[in-house]
């Protein structure tokens, strides 16, 4: 019993940890992007201030039990994959449920999310909606698969398919897998720049010519779910690849250095980069990053 | 290029009972007069037979004094580079225009505009809802004896402080030194 | 002894030539009397088949001429069976026809039944007789009732397919009396038995060339490519049930003479490859070309002439095996075939051309005689639970035990050439709307009772195989057994 | 001393301090004055460093800003924008059109004074109003918010009958579903 | 008697007398129809015993009926969605043309399914595998005049597969001696090299027809479309599951014993993976919602052929886990295209739409079969894609994975559109009149999906008679090696534990549903698809927002070269070129009565010519 609530503990502190660092990394982006931009820029919190006066506007519409379903979808998605991803390689903080699942597992849990929101921004019935959320799945299957391969080129090569156990051959050799296997780490950190669907992928969600994509109808609590979803998922994916690639983070300083040093590289491209339609970018991803992957599978099984 | 516009005016005088004419050398520009009835044949011989592919602009033009709208087509042949006005009067009091949208689709626009503005008929124009003024129901307001700043105050609330507008023709008048137009002094102020 | 085989000869004989005299006492005489003596012959040829299982073949001997010398008629348990298949055939088809132009006089019904009487006469003889020349004779018989059958409907069309018959099958009597001349002359005998007997005396040379006249002339009759341009013609423009009686009951006779002479009387070893080439090609040629016909009489005709030579390469595989799946197949094409064409003519009844777009929309208004041609066709496509089926399978085994790979592969892929041309038949039928013009004509009482009980057989033959394979494994055994028949035939001294 | 009444008074200041930091602007962009919100957003002035941020719809959008003058048929379009929007919500009149109607006075199709038919917070004054202006006028929404006085919503949810008739003196084929509470 | 003849007989007599029980009445018709299923399914399932065996005699075949582990397995599918199906269809069928037509093959295609399972001799299994083809055959063509195409076209791949099974069973009779199947799994290592290779190629050929296996598919999305579905749900469901089952048995005891056994294996596993990503792909375009889901059951056949080709133990427990949770969910989302099809009239996705609020039964089974189908945790169809990755991993087919990955990702994309297309947009004035489909459709597909849900987190209900089955045919017992309760491992070490994961799934869900849902449920009120914020405009009651069009053009504009060859039109071309080639054969014939002579002539002289090398 005592160990059950300290495993619930444990993951309320996972999720808060991984909210607060998701919403101030978000918070920096948009301050970097602005003094890129030339701009002041506003505070680094102002993620938070933004998601409270969210969570505090009231909803007064719905259109249907969809819409409720949907932003819970992506939550499940978010915090699932989190529990399931070792933040700290020593797990007396954040045990969660690491040994439970697998990479397999993870990556279809990450892709229940979209499916959710698809969901859900779809009985709203806005055409807006419907057509973002077309795109976002097209660019899901294209970034995918190089994803995939990445992962497939670790698997094989160290003959596991644990996160866990990858993480452990990284702490006891003391080798990053980024160095073992560069290929493989250019593969994902390219694919990875379509998942957190900043320029020049952010064609799902284009505010002037989409109305904000999937979202369009969604405001207050319903948006105010989905952005803190958002922010958990991005700690997700950077926490994801500091484990596969980096040799993982024995305390949370190291953590917060790994993770920021590979968010500025999403931020860094998007900030120069315009914006793609979706067919260039699912050929994009179906490029460089597509023959990335291939060459980390030859290389993992040869040698 | 006199010889083309005045070639351009002949061959439309041989074919079509032409009232009047006009040429601007330097504009490479002729207009041409008709009777309302003639227009759509000449429309249509024009776009078919000489190359005025193009159909610019439609335009109407209030004569009040005389009673008359005066309806003008903008023309222009790609090939020749020259424009023709086609130019027709009807009766102020029964505007009724023939509908030509089949000739240009794009004079349905055109059509849906002027029957809101200026009350003009095209029997048989086919416009699926209102086309500017959605429910309408005042005068046209593009005729010249529509009194808008009346209209404006019946219909929509001022704000206090608006009094002191000074009327701007007058301002207009005095500086320049000329006389207002006598149509003209029943609409200032 | 119940009877003997020389009644099959004499009786329809006989009948055939009282049915004009009774006919001008009592006008349903003509209708009768056919099927009492079919039924008399069906009753004597079962009762014999029953006795020879006893005792052996029973070999008739005719005018006290004892063989090699006189005429002798055979009943063994492979031209039995052929010939009580054939009888029943018969009698179905007699039956089937029983009230054919009954509205009119009795003029065209005395001509048919006795031809088709003569028809069959000439059939069961040609099945029974041991003596080559009497064997021409009947050939001549078959083909005369044939030809007047053909050109029963005086008009124009049959007119020439009766002319195109009677020519082929001039050609056939000529080749067929040169090959029996240049036996004689060489043997001096006309007796089966005693030609296979010393046929090893013969030079080789000879030997071939009467075998190959034989072919051609047999051939003929058997339908087999590129002997077979008659065929279609004659199937389209005969009435509907001679089509079934040509299908089921002369093609049987001829593929048993030329089966006979390979098997018994000539010991060629090439001849069995032979079959099967020839085989094949008849059957690649029939239903390609079947695939391509518009009319449904033809496209059944030339499906029955694809069978045929089906059943010449299941004879030409030469096994004991083989000859099973021949007679089981031609016993099954004979009951289906026979269907097929019964149930058929009356989908495209009323109809001058007998389009196969004719037939569109009849599952509602003719719905047992839909049901039954359906059956028909599955059943000769050789879909399981019916009785084409176990054929096919057993042809195929035979194949396959003679480690004829290649056969199986191009049997079963034009088998599906088979397949598609019947059920887009069974396509219009059941699922196309009817034309207006097309008017449905109800079978009378007995076509339907013969095509039910056609239908009940294949079913039951399908479902239990059983019934019919001891005959048939008999048969085969019989034919395989040369020196046997040999020894039946001549050393009868009773 | 707590009570409830004192609980809902800090939760009200929490609140207010977080909507004040953080409007987000659904610019109505009718008239001239729309050209006038690129200038503020980008780099020049830089709306974003007070939390002042564009949204894509009115289900996201905080402050409705309309910038320059309102013919009969886009107001309603505003009006159904507006009724779109959750609370709390504000509005911003942009221009001397919304306030007077400006130099379209006396046209035929151009209301002359938007707070007749919307319950506007703030206006800014000129024509068009600088972007120094218009940060200001947010400057002063941000005010009104922080003070808890910004309740146009709650004005125009209590007058609804005055808007209403207001409205429907103008839109003649009045055609709306209820008003979104 | 014994059990499998008795269940034979009742649904052969069954068929018939529903067939014919439309000239007393309907309702007779419609209770007959259930009786029999019940019966037999009741029958069935008292008395499950695989040690039972029934030899009907004939003279020189013997037929032997028994049943297998392995095709107890494959009865329990089809048992089960024969039942389901069956009230289903009673439902559905009520006040349609052709009802008793529609009955004897629905029961006839089962009665044969069920022979297949328990044939123990390849000619019963042959016998019953024919009448399962016609059966379906007429029900694919139920729809009338302008299927035909579409019949002759699975008619003619089915015969095509048939008869080279045909010729393997009459191949392995002429090397055997026996039509036994477990003679031939004994004797196969004594045959030729040639015909070992021979033999299961042919087979194979035959069950990868039924199974929609890459160059011989082109019938499936017609088929699957056209048929009535109430019988898609089977066809798609329990029968493709035959040519499964067979190669089953080809891969589990053939082709183990042959030297090229990898090559061959690879082959099947490429041509499934080839199969599952082209049809994925044809699946997103279609606009159809039957046509959308034959292309997807095509492609998760895929899958399963994947898997069983592969034939590693997790492989192996994969694609036939797959196949029964293809099974549930697929007959379920075809059952709910057919619910809406008869309450609305048409099955277009583009016509359709915004369903949810008017039939919410069944869009939570479509919502749950979709889950399942796109193999999202926690839901079955993630515990077969899990094992099937991870077997495909662990057994060194990597690029393999890749390409199954890919059309498992990008089936998301149909699935969606399957959703979206339905229940969700706009609703339309059009179908305000739309009602839920009547109890005894609703209920058959809640239970399928309740199915799915609980194998997500207790797999081992069809695991352990999968496991068992598989130690039949001796593959090693994987029970303590690859899955335990609720957990399973793959062949490194790695596993998925089940029950923590749908906890956690479930907890989370709820809890954010609760958050968002119960906090405003009582402030905020429900607002129709109309009230959206089109920047202000007032969409009007004719206006049709909803956006259908197109709708994964980027996407199909990204992978069109993949696209640009069909199959099909390749097959309609050779088949074209045949027919022209008939036709010259037909010319032969040309009705001249002096050509017919000189052939006569020719071909005595041609015999003559040839005769010394004829009968040498």
């Amino acid at each position: 019993m005592e160990s059950l609530l300290m495993n619930i503990l444990g993951a309320v502190t996972t999720f808060l940890l991984a909210f607060a660092v998701g919403m101030t990394y978000g918070g920096l982006r948009r301050k970097i992007v602005a003094r890129v931009q030339n701009r002041y820029g506003p505070p680094f919190y102002q993620n938070f201030i933004d998601a409270f006066k969210l969570y505090s506007k009231s909803t007064a519409i719905h259109h249907g039990a969809m819409h409720f379903l949907g932003p819970a979808f992506i939550m499940v998605s978010s915090v699932v994959s989190l529990m399931f991803i070792p933040v700290l390689t020593n797990n007396q903080w954040f045990p969660n449920l690491n040994f439970q699942g697998d990479l397999i597992f993870l990556i279809y849990i990450m892709v229940f999310g979209p499916l959710g929101m698809a969901l859900g921004a779809g009985q709203t019935g806005n055409p807006n909606s419907a057509i973002g959320v077309t795109r976002g799945l097209s660019q899901m299957v294209g970034f995918e698969i190089p994803w995939v391969m990445a992962l497939i080129a670790l698997m094989v090569q160290y003959k596991t398919t644990s996160i866990t156990g990858l993480l452990d051959i990284q702490v006891q050799s003391g080798h990053w897998f980024m160095f073992e296997n560069p290929f493989a780490f250019s593969a994902a950190i390219l694919a990875s720049l379509g998942m957190f669907r900043y320029s020049p992928f952010d064609i799902v969600g284009a505010p002037t010519e989409l109305a904000s994509g999937p979202m369009s109808e969604n405001g207050g609590k319903f948006l105010f779910v989905m952005m803190s979803s958002g922010s958990v998922f991005a700690f997700v994916k950077l926490t994801l690849i500091v484990d596969l690639f980096m040799g993982g983070a024995s305390n949370l300083i190291i953590l917060v250095i790994k993770t920021f040093l590979l968010y500025m590289i999403p931020v860094t491209y998007g900030i120069v980069s315009p914006r793609y339609r979706t067919e260039q970018s699912i050929t994009y991803f179906w490029g460089w990053p597509l023959f990335f992957g291939l060459i980390a599978i030859i290389y993992a099984v040869f040698f | 290029m006199e010889t083309l516009l005045e070639k351009i005016k002949d061959r439309v005088n041989a074919n079509f009972d032409l009232k009047d004419y006009k040429i601007y050398t330097d504009l490479k520009r002729v207009d041409l007069f008709f009777n309302k009835e003639h227009i759509p044949s000449v429309l249509l011989y024009l776009k078919e037979q000489m190359g005025f592919r193009h159909l610019m602009h439609m335009s109407v033009v209030d004569w009040i004094e005389e009673g008359e709208f005066e309806i003008i087509f903008f023309l222009w042949a790609p090939k020749e580079k020259v424009k023709i006005f086609v130019k027709t009067r009807i009766d102020r009091d029964n505007p009724v225009m023939e509908n030509m949208d089949n000739i240009w689709p794009q004079l349905n626009t055109y059509e849906r505009e002027f029957k809101e503005m200026y009350g003009i008929e095209f029997p048989g124009l086919v416009a699926p809802e209102e086309f500017i003024l959605e429910s309408w129901s005042g005068p046209p307001p593009m005729r010249r004896d529509f009194e808008t700043d009346k209209y404006a105050k019946d219909n929509f609330a001022t704000r206090p402080g608006r009094e002191d507008a000074q009327d701007v023709r007058e301002t207009i008048a005095k500086r320049s030194g000329e006389d207002i137009p006598d149509f003209a002094k029943k609409y200032s102020r | 002894m119940v009877g003997t085989p020389v009644l099959f000869i004499v009786i329809p004989l006989l009948a055939a030539f009282i049915i004009p005299l009774t006919g001008m006492v009592w006008k349903n005489s003509v209708r009768i009397i056919p099927g009492l003596v079919l039924s008399y012959m069906l009753a004597l040829s079962v009762s014999l088949m029953w006795h020879i299982t006893e005792t052996g073949t029973v070999v008739e001997v005719i005018a006290g001429w004892k063989p090699p010398i006189g005429i002798n008629l055979v009943f063994s348990p492979f031209s039995g069976f052929l010939a009580t298949l054939m009888i029943f055939l018969g009698l179905l088809v007699w039956a089937y026809s029983y009230k054919f132009k009954r509205n009119v006089d009795s003029e065209p019904a005395l001509k048919y039944f006795i031809l088709l009487m003569l028809l069959v006469t000439g059939s069961v003889g040609i099945v029974l007789t041991g003596d080559i020349f009497n064997m021409f004779v009947f050939i001549e018989i078959v083909g005369i009732s044939g030809y007047g059958l053909t050109s029963f409907y005086t008009r124009r069309d049959s007119a020439e397919a009766a002319f195109k018959y009677l020519f082929m099958g001039s050609i056939a009597s000529t080749f067929l009396l040169l090959a029996i001349m240049i036996i004689y002359s060489q043997l001096g005998t006309l007796n089966i038995a005693e030609i296979a007997d010393k046929m090893p005396m013969m030079s080789n040379k000879l030997k071939v060339i009467s075998l190959i006249f034989f072919i051609l002339a047999i051939g003929i009759e058997a339908e087999i490519f590129p002997l077979n341009g008659w065929a279609p013609d004659v199937y389209t423009q005969a009435p509907g049930p001679i089509g079934a009686a040509f299908a089921g009951i002369v093609v049987k006779s001829a593929i048993y003479a030329s089966v006979r002479l390979v098997y018994t009387m000539f010991d060629l070893s090439g001849a069995l490859d032979l079959f099967i080439v020839i085989g094949l090609i008849t059957f690649i040629v029939a239903e390609t070309t079947a695939l391509r016909q518009e009319r449904l009489k033809r496209m059944l005709a030339y499906s029955s002439i694809g069978q045929m030579g089906l059943v010449m390469v299941a004879f030409g595989i030469g096994t004991k095996e083989g000859i099973f799946a021949a007679l089981f197949l031609i016993f099954n094409h004979a009951i289906i075939k026979s269907l097929l064409f019964f149930s058929g003519s009356y989908l495209v009844y009323n109809k001058k051309n007998k389009f196969i777009k004719h037939v569109n929309g009849m599952g509602k208004y003719l719905p047992i005689t839909s049901i039954l041609f359906t059956i028909g066709a599955f059943a000769i496509i050789g879909l399981p639970p019916f009785a084409g089926f176990w054929s096919k399978l057993a042809i195929l085994t035979a194949a396959a035990d003679s480690k004829m790979l290649m056969l199986i592969a191009i049997i079963l892929t034009v088998s599906i050439l088979e397949a598609v041309y019947y059920l887009r038949v069974i396509n219009r039928i059941y699922f196309f709307p009817k034309k207006k013009s097309t008017e449905a004509k109800k079978p009378t009482l007995n076509a339907l009772i013969v095509m039910i009980s056609l239908g009940i057989i294949i079913m039951v033959i399908g479902f239990y195989p059983d019934l019919i394979t001891g005959i048939i494994d008999r048969a085969a055994t019989d034919l395989m057994d040369k020196t046997g028949y040999i020894k039946d035939i001549l050393t009868i001294n009773n | 001393m707590y009570n409830d009444k004192n609980k809902q008074k800090i939760v009200d200041i929490i609140k207010n301090a977080a909507r004040k930091h953080s409007l987000w602007v659904l610019a109505y962009g009718t008239g001239c004055g729309a050209i006038e919100v690129p200038a503020t957003m980008t780099s020049r002035y830089d709306a974003e460093r007070l939390g002042v941020r564009g949204a894509a719809t009115p289900r996201q959008a905080d402050v409705l800003l309309i910038t320059g003058y309102l013919t009969v048929k886009t107001l309603k379009r505003v009006i159904r924008v507006y009724e779109q929007m959750q609370d709390p919500k504000y509005v911003i009149g942009f221009g001397s059109c919304t306030i007077n109607g400006g130099m379209y006075f006396d046209s035929y199709n151009t209301i002359n004074q938007l707070d007749l038919y919307l319950p506007v917070d703030v206006y800014i004054s000129g024509c068009m109003p600088r972007p120094e202006a218009v940060l200001e006028g947010f400057g002063k929404l941000q005010e009104l918010i922080g003070k808890g006085i910004a309740n146009g919503a709650q004005q125009y949810k209590e007058n609804l009958d005055f808007y209403r008739e207001n409205q429907k003196k103008v839109i003649k084929n009045w055609d709306f579903q209820d008003y979104n509470w | 008697m014994d059990i499998i003849n008795i269940i034979l007989v009742i649904f052969f007599a069954g068929a018939l007398i529903t067939a014919f029980a439309a000239k007393i009445s309907s309702i007779v018709q419609d209770i007959l129809f259930i009786g029999t299923i019940l019966a037999t399914s009741i029958i069935f399932f008292l008395n499950i015993n695989t040690n039972t065996e029934t030899i009907i005699n004939l003279s020189h075949i013997n037929l032997t009926l028994g049943l297998t582990p392995l095709s107890l397995y494959f009865a329990f599918i089809v048992f089960g969605l024969a039942v389901l199906a069956g009230f289903y269809a009673v439902g559905q069928m009520q006040g349609k043309k052709k009802k008793g037509y529609f009955y004897f093959n629905y029961l006839l295609s089962i009665a044969a399914m069920f022979g297949i399972l328990v044939s123990k001799d390849l000619v019963s299994f042959f016998i019953f595998w024919e009448i399962m083809t016609w059966s379906s055959y007429l029900l694919v063509i139920y729809n009338g005049e302008n299927v035909q195409k579409t019949g002759i076209k699975y008619f003619v791949l089915s015969a095509i597969g048939a008869y080279s099974m045909l010729m393997a069973i009459v191949i392995i009779h002429s090397l055997t001696g026996s039509f036994l199947i477990s003679d031939l799994i004994s004797g196969f290592n004594n045959m030729s090299a040639n015909m070992q290779i021979l033999i299961p190629v042919l087979l194979l050929t035959g069950f990868g027809v039924k199974a929609a296996l890459m160059p011989l598919h082109i019938w499936a999305p017609d088929a699957y479309s056209n048929a009535p579905m109430s019988y898609t749900a089977i066809f798609s469901g329990a029968l493709s599951k035959m040519g499964i089952y067979g190669m089953v048995i080809v891969f589990l005891t053939l082709i183990t014993k042959l030297p090229q056994e990898t090559l061959i294996r690879d082959i099947i596993a490429w041509l499934g993976a080839i199969t599952a990503a082209i049809s994925t792909l044809w699946a997103i375009k279609q606009d159809d919602a039957k046509r959308l889901l034959a292309y997807s059951s095509i492609g998760q056949l895929g899958y399963i052929v994947v898997g069983v080709a592969i034939g590693t133990p997790l492989a192996m427990l994969a694609g036939l886990f797959l196949a029964f949770m293809h099974g549930v969910f697929k007959s379920t989302l075809f059952m709910v295209v057919g619910a809406i099809e008869k309450q609305t009239g048409t099955s277009n996705l583009k016509e359709v739409t915004g369903l949810i609020r008017k039939m919410p039964w069944t869009f939570i089974a479509a919502l749950i079969s979709i889950i399942a189908l796109a193999g999202i945790p926690p839901l079955g169809g993630f515990v077969g894609k899990w094992m099937l990755y991870e077997s495909l991993i662990t057994s060194n087919h990597y690029l393999l994975v890749t390409l199954v990955f890919f059309s498992s990702t990008a089936a998301f994309l149909y699935c969606y559109k399957f959703l979206f297309g339905f229940f969700l947009g706009q609703e339309e004035k059009e179908w305000s009149h739309v009602k839920e489909a009547p109890a005894i459709m609703v209920v058959p597909m809640l239970i399928l999906s309740l199915i799915s849900v609980v194998l997500g987190s207790f797999p081992q209900l069809i695991l352990k008679p999968i496991n068992s089955a598989l130690s039949y045919y001796s593959l090693p017992d994987t029970y303590n090696n690859l899955w335990k309760e609720s957990m399973i491992f793959n062949k490194w070490g790695d596993q998925v534990a089940l029950t923590p994961i749908v906890y956690g799934v479930a907890i989370v869900f709820i809890v954010f549903a609760v958050f968002l849902f119960f906090k405003n449920r009582k402030t905020s009120r429900y607002v129709t698809t109309k009230d959206i914020s089109t920047s202000g405009e007032v969409p009007k009651e004719h206006e049709n927002l909803t956006f259908k069009e197109n709708f994964f053009q980027p996407f199909l504009r990204a992978v069109e070269p993949a696209m640009k060859r069909q199959m099909d039109k390749y097959m309609l071309a050779f088949a074209k070129g045949l027919e022209d080639l008939f036709d010259f054969t037909r010319r032969i014939y040309n009705g001249n009565g002096q050509t017919y002579a000189i052939y006569a002539i020719i071909f005595v002289i041609i015999l003559l010519l040839l005769s010394n090398n004829l009968f040498s």
